[in-house]
């Protein structure tokens, strides 16, 4: 009974993911498809915890359909036309998209065939798959690991080179982002309703970060998801019209940005001068040692989300002093 | 010697840091950091060329739980070829960018797309690999948009787009491959996968989606915008790295993990790519109006080459004469990584200097930039192909290959491909020595032009006379 | 006893739901919508939340649950307020 | 019984084709970016249904911690896209 | 008590389809948004139940990250960005 509850339950769920997708990509309107994403991320979360990953569902609840969406919002409003690098003129012949009804449906096809071809490669995997003995040698390794919650484990020990060239991904997105421009305007100041949500909703999400930081050794959460939820904090700020929204200025926020990959590195380095392996840490130092990488790496991962979110380098006083002196010269 | 490996991913990634946080003596560090990893990647070369093939595990974890780095001949050369190509682009960039604010965005990112290429060279675990690409793909984005002129801006977005298509067709592959195999170890697989649905599927998803990202015919349309937008020092390790890292896991792929896969009809199609490609790309270079446009052009054409010898060393038994055809795959590789960075640092000056790069108009520049015009020039013997370059000893064995396996449709292909290279740069010396009542006098300028001139030289003379190691070191591999 | 009660408070958190999302789809205007769903899902949730609450054992437990229902019923307090206020902007801009 | 498994991810496969053709058709650059992350996630739903070892058994981790990478990289590519779209807008409207 | 709360679940994505099929419809933004609010309470109540179910408590942190991001969407919806020339 149960497990038939279960399965229908599965079919409907999977129904709704399949119908958001297919929703948010049919329409051509931006900010529809936008909505329907940030649903189709919520309803992934529930997904993922059917499928007992509670790790990854806090992360799609925090990024998938909380920072994404916030992103994707963000950019919507800042469009008042079609941001389409193809002029309107050409695309008024030949379909809503500006392409042939042949090539649509060649791709069309094409892709229904990839999706065959991975369903049937995938079902033979399934049906012929040698014991696999990873979880094993995870579960036997994960006492000298130094942390008991095994996803934990995998992020921050047995694949922590992954970790740390993943945040030097972030840190290498936002360099890009600082290098286009600045930071976007802002927000209008807030009503006093969004006042009154604003009050309780950032220090709570500020000790939910904590939280997920502190608990991701012994059950799910973690730096990434901590820093979420961080950076979360910090968009209601700037959402609801605050200036500060708890960046640092100048050189202490390229620290806080650059606090993840260095800790990470200097830690890694140290244990190599010690006669370890590179982020081989020592199964009695484990546990402190991760604790102090994730801390940093929390950091750094709200303050790049963050940042991200501003779209741009923040206006520091130094900029502007900067700026008005140059500004200055030139009217001279 | 295994710490070099270490040292090749940290040193750059901590030089990184560095730049970023002392953004005012950011040159000297960056230099300095280069030089560094270029020490380490020559230690590795000699450590590979000494001891052979080595490995790292990370953390002390046996691969397969961890990541293990993994260098051979094949890698450590291209490990050295990387870093002497970014130290001289980075020596030319600390000329090139005037503003300290360019410098100071330039400098980390770069030091982070070199990261990027050694760990990706090293990498011996699938999922790593995805990491890597990931961060190649958005440092070069980052990078290429430098210019911040509509079309580079709009080009990177482009490049962005479809790096993160193929990083995510990548990714679909690993994922079967784990759900078949269970691991995610380059060497564990290699003793793993047998012919099946698993294996091939995985194999097509993860080599779509790196041609989309070395930019194979027909896949190349993002290719020439990117690279003729970016700025000089980043268009030259665009052309001559980043797509070659692509074409190398291409490489490890169909010739290591998954050679018992990998049928000839496969590896035809990939010829028939290659060489649509060297003949479309080709003709796109001698057509093109701007320096810059026809080396990007050019260099879609020379990537084809590359896919030329997939169908010959599967069609060849193993053995001397298919050690020899692979030797001159890496060699060719080799040389045009130098010749192509040489010849883009090359036409960085002469934009800088005459303003533009409009091919027409170059009449003169031999009198005024004697130096760079002669790293053309030399560059250019290497792009077609011509004793002694590097190249001429590549596209021997390739012919040689065709030969012996009575493929002479590429045998064909090729002499065209070579014509044709000939007159692109022909057109180009010809109007750069075309006379012109000149005021100016000639100029040399050390740090803007040596860089191009020596990796010229590299690749036409150095490659070539000194080619003969590069079979040593592979032997150890095969 | 307990059981029997939570089962009863979470069937009926699962009624409000339900008549809430009915009257989403059927009621005729945004602003009846909006009251209808605001109440509906807030109380189901309330009363899925008091159901689930019974039954744990663990007081740390019933604090997060407790919290969960009250992000929620101010998100969507304010949410109510904002949608509303730009529903009447758009009126009058057009 | 692994029927979870195998529903989950073939319709892991659903949305990477949903993702890809949408991808591949979109003229509008948002949406493009919006598509490409709908393939992740539909790349990322495999990964986890792999991982998927029926119920009251412990999923293997290893997954996990990769769909955990995945994500992160994905949302830095979002807003590295989304800030390249904006600029390239900006520059549109100075012409 | 395991049957009912999965056939609670079941009426949940009942509501939750309800929902979607008001989002598909519309015709307003603000109906969107509504029925987006909806399904996130709908997400929150199925994780709680699937947390019982399947006897997962971490997934009570993963409803109340849900919970606590809703105040988020809800404000990024309606945010008034200032323009360039504020």
């Amino acid at each position: 009974m149960k497990t038939m509850t279960l399965h229908v339950f599965d079919g409907l769920l999977l129904l709704s993911i399949v119908a958001l997708a297919w929703a948010s990509l049919a329409t051509t309107d931006v900010r529809r498809s936008v909505i329907l994403f940030m649903a189709f991320g919520l309803v992934l979360a529930v997904a993922w915890g059917r499928l007992l990953a509670p790790d990854v569902a806090l992360a799609e609840a925090a990024i998938g359909a909380g920072l994404s969406g916030a992103l994707l919002l963000a950019a919507v409003h800042r469009q008042p036309r079609p941001l389409s690098p193809v002029s309107s003129n050409d695309s008024r012949h030949q379909g809503p998209n500006g392409l042939s009804i042949v090539v649509r449906w060649a791709v069309t096809l094409l892709s229904a065939a990839l999706a065959g071809t991975l369903a049937w490669a995938l079902l033979h995997a399934f049906s012929s798959t040698p014991h696999n003995m990873l979880p094993q040698a995870i579960s036997g390794n994960l006492a000298a690991s130094g942390v008991s919650n095994p996803v934990t484990a995998v992020l921050l020990n047995f694949r922590a080179y992954d970790t740390l060239l993943e945040l030097a991904v972030l840190l290498t997105a936002v360099l890009g982002i600082f290098s286009l421009g600045q930071a976007t305007p802002g927000y209008q100041p807030a009503g006093p309703v969004f006042d009154g949500l604003v009050h309780w909703l950032v220090p709570v999400l500020i000790l939910m970060a904590g939280y997920l930081l502190w608990v991701g050794a012994h059950a799910p959460g973690g730096a990434f998801q901590a820093g979420a939820a961080l950076a979360a904090a910090g968009v209601v700020l700037r959402l609801a019209g605050r200036s500060r929204i708890g960046l640092p200025d100048g050189s202490a926020l390229r620290i806080v940005m650059a606090a993840g990959v260095g800790v990470f590195l200097l830690v890694g380095l140290s244990l190599l001068l010690l006669g370890r392996p590179f982020l081989g840490y020592p199964p009695a130092w484990a546990g402190a040692l991760i604790l102090l990488i994730e801390t940093a790496a929390m950091l750094s991962i709200a303050a790049t989300l963050l940042l991200a979110f501003l779209g741009g380098q923040p206006e520091s006083t130094g900029v502007k002093a900067a700026a008005k002196q140059q500004r200055e010269e030139i009217s001279l | 010697m295994t710490d070099a490996m270490i040292g090749l991913v940290a040193l750059p990634l901590a030089g990184a840091l560095a730049t970023l946080l002392l953004p005012r003596s950011a040159t000297t560090m960056a230099i300095g950091t280069a030089l560094a990893t270029t020490i380490a990647a020559g230690l590795l070369l000699f450590g590979v060329a000494t001891q052979g093939a080595m490995h790292y595990e990370i953390g002390g974890w046996s691969a397969g739980l961890g990541i293990a780095l993994r260098a051979d001949g094949l890698s450590a050369l291209l490990l050295m070829m990387t870093a002497l190509v970014a130290l001289a682009a980075s020596v030319y960039a600390s000329a090139y960018f005037n503003a300290a604010s360019e410098r100071t965005r330039f400098w980390p990112l770069w030091l982070l797309l070199w990261t990027a290429l050694n760990a990706l060279l090293l990498s011996g675990d699938l999922f790593n690999l995805y990491v890597t690409l990931e961060l190649l793909g958005l440092s070069a984005v980052a990078l290429a948009s430098l210019g911040g002129k509509r079309a580079a801006v709009a080009a990177a977005l482009r490049y962005l787009l479809v790096g993160l298509l193929g990083s995510m067709m990548f990714l679909a592959g690993v994922s079967l491959i784990y759900a078949g195999y269970g691991t995610l170890d380059l060497a564990t697989l290699t003793n793993m996968v047998e012919p099946g649905p698993v294996a091939w599927t995985a194999l097509s998803l993860m080599t779509t989606g790196l041609l989309l990202k070395t930019a194979l015919f027909p896949l190349h349309f993002w290719l020439p915008p990117a690279h003729a937008s970016a700025p000089a020092p980043v268009s030259a390790v665009l052309s001559a790295l980043v797509v070659k890292a692509a074409f190398y896991l291409v490489l490890r792929l169909w010739l290591g993990v998954f050679a018992t896969v990998v049928t000839p009809v496969a590896a035809n199609l990939l010829g028939l790519l290659g060489a649509c490609a060297v003949l479309w790309g080709s003709w796109r270079a001698l057509q093109a109006e701007r320096l810059k446009l026809m080396a990007a052009y050019s260099t879609v054409a020379q990537l084809g080459y590359l896919f030329l010898f997939f169908p010959l060393l599967l069609a060849l038994p193993t053995g001397p004469a298919r050690d020899l055809a692979a030797g001159g795959l890496v060699l060719l590789a080799l040389t045009h990584g130098f010749a192509k960075a040489g010849l883009f640092l090359a036409i960085g000056v002469i934009q800088q200097r005459c303003g533009h790069d409009t091919i027409r108009e170059l009449d003169g520049t031999a009198q005024r930039l004697p130096a760079t015009t002669f790293a053309i020039a030399l560059a250019g013997v290497a792009l077609i192909g011509l004793p002694p370059s590097g190249a001429f000893l590549g596209k021997w064995q390739l012919l040689a290959g065709a030969v012996a396996t009575d493929q002479w449709v590429w045998l064909l292909v090729t002499a065209i491909g070579s014509l044709l290279a000939a007159a692109y740069i022909f057109r180009v010396l010809g109007h750069a020595f075309g006379h012109r009542p000149y005021t100016h006098q000639p100029v040399t300028v050390a740090r803007e032009e040596w860089p191009a001139l020596l990796l010229a030289a590299m690749a036409a003379l150095g490659l070539g006379l000194a080619g003969a190691p590069v079979w040593g070191l592979l032997e150890i591999d095969i | 006893m307990i059981n029997i009660l939570s089962s009863i408070l979470i069937l009926a958190g699962v009624f409000f739901y339900l008549a809430g999302s009915i009257g989403l789809l059927r009621l005729p205007d945004l602003y009846s919508r909006l009251h209808a769903l605001t109440k509906a899902d807030n109380l189901g949730l309330g009363l899925l939340i008091a159901g689930l609450a019974l039954h744990s054992q663990d007081l740390f437990t019933v604090l997060k649950l407790l919290l969960i229902w009250l992000a929620v019923l101010a998100a969507s307090a304010t949410s109510a307020h904002l949608i509303a206020r730009q529903a009447r902007r758009q009126e009058t801009d057009s | 019984m692994m029927t979870t498994q195998i529903l989950y991810a073939l319709t892991g496969c659903v949305i990477v084709a949903l993702g890809l053709r949408g991808a591949l058709l979109h003229a509008s650059l948002l949406q493009r970016i919006v598509a490409i992350n709908v393939m992740g996630a539909g790349v990322f739903m495999l990964l986890i249904a792999v991982a998927y070892r029926g119920p009251g058994l412990p999923p293997d981790p290893l997954p996990h911690a990769l769909v955990l990478t995945g994500i992160v990289v994905a949302v830095s590519a979002t807003a590295l896209a989304l800030a390249l779209a904006r600029r390239l807008h900006a520059e549109q409207d100075d012409d | 008590m395991p049957e009912l709360l999965s056939i609670t679940a079941l009426g949940l994505v009942f509501a939750l389809l309800l929902g979607l099929l008001r989002v598909l419809h519309g015709p307003g933004a603000g109906d969107r948004m509504l029925a987006i609010q909806l399904i996130g309470t709908a997400g929150v109540g199925m994780l709680l139940l699937l947390s019982v179910l399947l006897d997962q408590p971490a997934l009570i942190d993963v409803a109340l990250l849900l919970a606590l991001l809703a105040g988020v969407t809800a404000t990024a919806f309606t945010g008034q960005q200032k323009t360039d020339h504020d």
